[in-house]
């Protein structure tokens, strides 16, 4: 349905859950939606699940949500970074539970969850810790791991620029799962540096059509 | 009459013409829906959808926010939709490929899809990709995915066919392009809900319910309009 | 590897073999890469299985190829139109094998084989004919269908535009099957109505990367 | 000395440094290659790498043809690689999403990945993500997507750990990374063939063949440089 274009980023992560599973964009800083996440600890929702690559930088962003004890459970690939020190604290006292997925295994889960895939078979992982307990077929002479859908009740990614459709354009790596995410949850927000009129963009160059997205906020980068 | 929990039986005309069925389904879309129209009679709903409505037509050889059919200059043979004609794009529109553009069916972000059909059944099974002839040359196209995509899945059809046979029936005798999946049943002569529950009609047109239920060996519940 | 830009479409598809299967974009004619597969024609291969959404239309491009007798099965999701009738008479007299494939099972498959998926369940056609044989599974409540990827030995494509890298741009509703494809098989061909110097494209409005693509022509459009 | 079929011993010299390294294994990346080298060590790899190479460099964090680092004004906090270092953009460069990196990754586009490691089996099974230690912090990355996903799989690494065990292992005591994925090992003592077939030594560098034979629990065989 048609996308708000919200006045502020607390009004864009309105109505958050205690226990929802947030899809947070971003690898590294780069595409993460650090106000919408400022906004989110704002909101106050708690217990939540969340699913990022990383499990948060220095003391911002993903990184406060986890500081501010909101989170009871992290999926993501690489929470181990030079300045994951919230996370690593959190984890080694026991206080935050981690779901490690090979990152093309939790891009996939997550496009897989957009597409409508009940589950697929991938060779990431077979034979490794990581497929423990989980179903393994050899298809075409490889070992397979059957893999299932990661689906969020929220997005928060960061976007280049959007229209007043929603349609959402990124830039250079900073692209990376905002993509992915748009179209793998329930609702759907977009941090942007600029919307543009109706048609302002290049329908052949649009990356995510405005049919993913809920909610857009403009936000300009402090310099 | 109808009251609150009866059909409205609208006996001073006759049956719905093509165009004023597909001015009734249009009245049921919601504003700003993302909407599939299938091939054929289904199009003509985008003739009656005011441009304030909101609605993104999507089409799914890769495009959302199609416009109307093209004329003259405007032909442009890359520019066309699923049913191979010529459209126009309106500002905001986007292309992708047909892996995006079934993703994009198939994972439920449409809100709603018009489909024809050969049979609908109460509970909802859809038949409309084949006709089940010996000789007929199967072809199913995008029509198996829409069923099953849409978050809402609406039938446009007439109600019997040319040989007077109800097309909403108690089970579909043609070969199923989807099993439950149809939410409403738009016809020339009534409008349906479908699903679990079985068929509930929630208009007549220049038919009573009585006689209506005469003609469909389906159990028919009278409903208020939706 | 390094893409090749031929002189010619005889060129570009040189060394298919007997037996090869072939995927050829296009949505009718739209994005149908016809001087391809007329050269395809030239070139002799037979006994080909040939993957397409549709199954030619009047007597050029693939319907020409089929009228020459030399695809053996056709993979696509609707044979059927008003101008199919070179199709229609070889399916009618038994001498071409059809397989019907739902478009976004076919789309989703061409997909898998290009990204490593070695099998996916879906809803789509579950309970039909068309999941006849197939395994099914049941996930969250609904029937699914396992669908396996489609692999093409040779994918001929229509694009609008490559740089010297091989990277395209597509045209509107002409895009439709030639990305997947270029991802989905082992030798992939593209005609482009214009060969741009490396660098011409815009980086984030590239469709199909030239790590996809072996082979480009540029072929000028008959007026 | 090296005959046709036995490795080469450069014996006349102690073992590579870590740019000799790089360099070695730059000699063997086919020309216009497309390659992705993993975080660490093999990023030095590129430094080795001539233009004129044609070699074409992946981020799975969505991107081809990355350019050297960037300095100074080149710096653009949304222009980072795998390692989240700021790097640059060549022309032709294309910029994609996630699912689709990783698709190009899982689905055999890539010629070849460099990786680093903890271990590798002569089998070719890898481990290079988790010490296994009680108290690490799993985390894996893209390492297991380019294990299985690339064409031919090279690792770089020292042969010994800093303690003198080997590091190319008759079995992995690690976690495992992919099993029975890489195909060379480089290492700063010498180079090898791993496989079904396990370990062929093709060169060595300050060591001769039969001391490092003594030095391993692997089987190895002498091979020809390949």
């Amino acid at each position: 349905m048609t996308v708000r274009i919200c006045d502020d980023v607390d009004a864009a992560v309105s109505g958050v859950e205690d226990g929802a599973t947030v899809l947070i964009g971003g690898f590294g800083m780069a595409g993460m939606p650090v106000e919408l996440v400022e906004a989110l600890i704002r909101q106050g929702a708690s217990g939540l699940t969340v699913v990022s690559n990383n499990a948060g930088n220095g003391d911002t962003g993903l990184a406060a949500l986890l500081a501010a004890g909101r989170v009871r459970k992290m999926i993501c690939s690489f929470p181990r970074q030079s300045d994951s020190w919230v996370f690593d604290r959190l984890y080694r006292e026991g206080r935050i539970e981690l779901e490690v997925v090979p990152q093309g295994t939790l891009a996939e889960r997550l496009r897989a969850a957009g597409a409508g895939i009940g589950a697929f078979y991938a060779t990431t992982g077979a034979g490794t810790l990581l497929a423990e307990g989980k179903e393994t077929r050899e298809i075409a002479g490889r070992a397979h791991v059957l893999e299932y859908p990661i689906k969020g009740d929220l997005a928060l990614i960061g976007a280049h620029r959007a229209d007043r459709m929603g349609n959402l354009v990124y830039r250079k790596t900073a692209r990376n799962f905002g993509p992915v995410m748009a179209t793998a949850a329930t609702t759907v927000v977009a941090q942007v540096r600029d919307v543009v009129e109706t048609g302002g963009l290049d329908p052949e160059a649009i990356v995510t059509p405005g049919i993913y997205v809920d909610r857009v906020v403009k936000v300009v980068p402090t310099p | 009459m109808s009251t609150a929990t009866a059909p409205a039986e609208h006996l001073d005309r006759g049956p719905l013409t093509r165009d004023e069925l597909a001015a009734r389904v249009a009245r049921d879309i919601p504003r700003g829906s993302y909407v599939n129209l299938g091939i054929g009679q289904p199009t003509l709903v985008a003739d009656h959808l005011p441009g304030a409505s909101g609605v993104v037509l999507h089409t799914e050889n890769g495009m959302l926010h199609m416009g109307p059919a093209a004329r003259g200059e405007q032909i442009d043979p890359e520019l066309i939709n699923a049913g191979k004609t010529a459209v126009t794009e309106l500002p905001g529109a986007a292309y992708f490929h047909q892996a995006d553009s079934f993703a994009m069916m198939r994972g439920g972000h449409l809100d709603v899809c018009v489909l024809g059909a050969f049979q609908v059944s109460a509970a909802g099974d859809l038949a409309n990709w084949h006709t089940g002839a010996a000789d007929a040359i199967p072809a199913v196209g995008g029509a198996m995915d829409l069923a099953v995509g849409a978050r809402q899945i609406f039938v446009m059809m007439t109600l019997f066919a040319k040989d007077g046979t109800p097309k909403l029936v108690p089970e579909c005798t043609y070969p199923l392009t989807g099993k439950a999946c149809v939410n409403r049943v738009y016809t020339d002569r009534a409008t349906f809900l479908v699903g679990p529950e079985g068929a509930v009609v929630t208009e007549t047109f220049g038919i009573s319910f009585a006689d209506l239920a005469a003609r469909l060996d389906v159990p028919l519940v009278a409903g208020p309009a939706a």
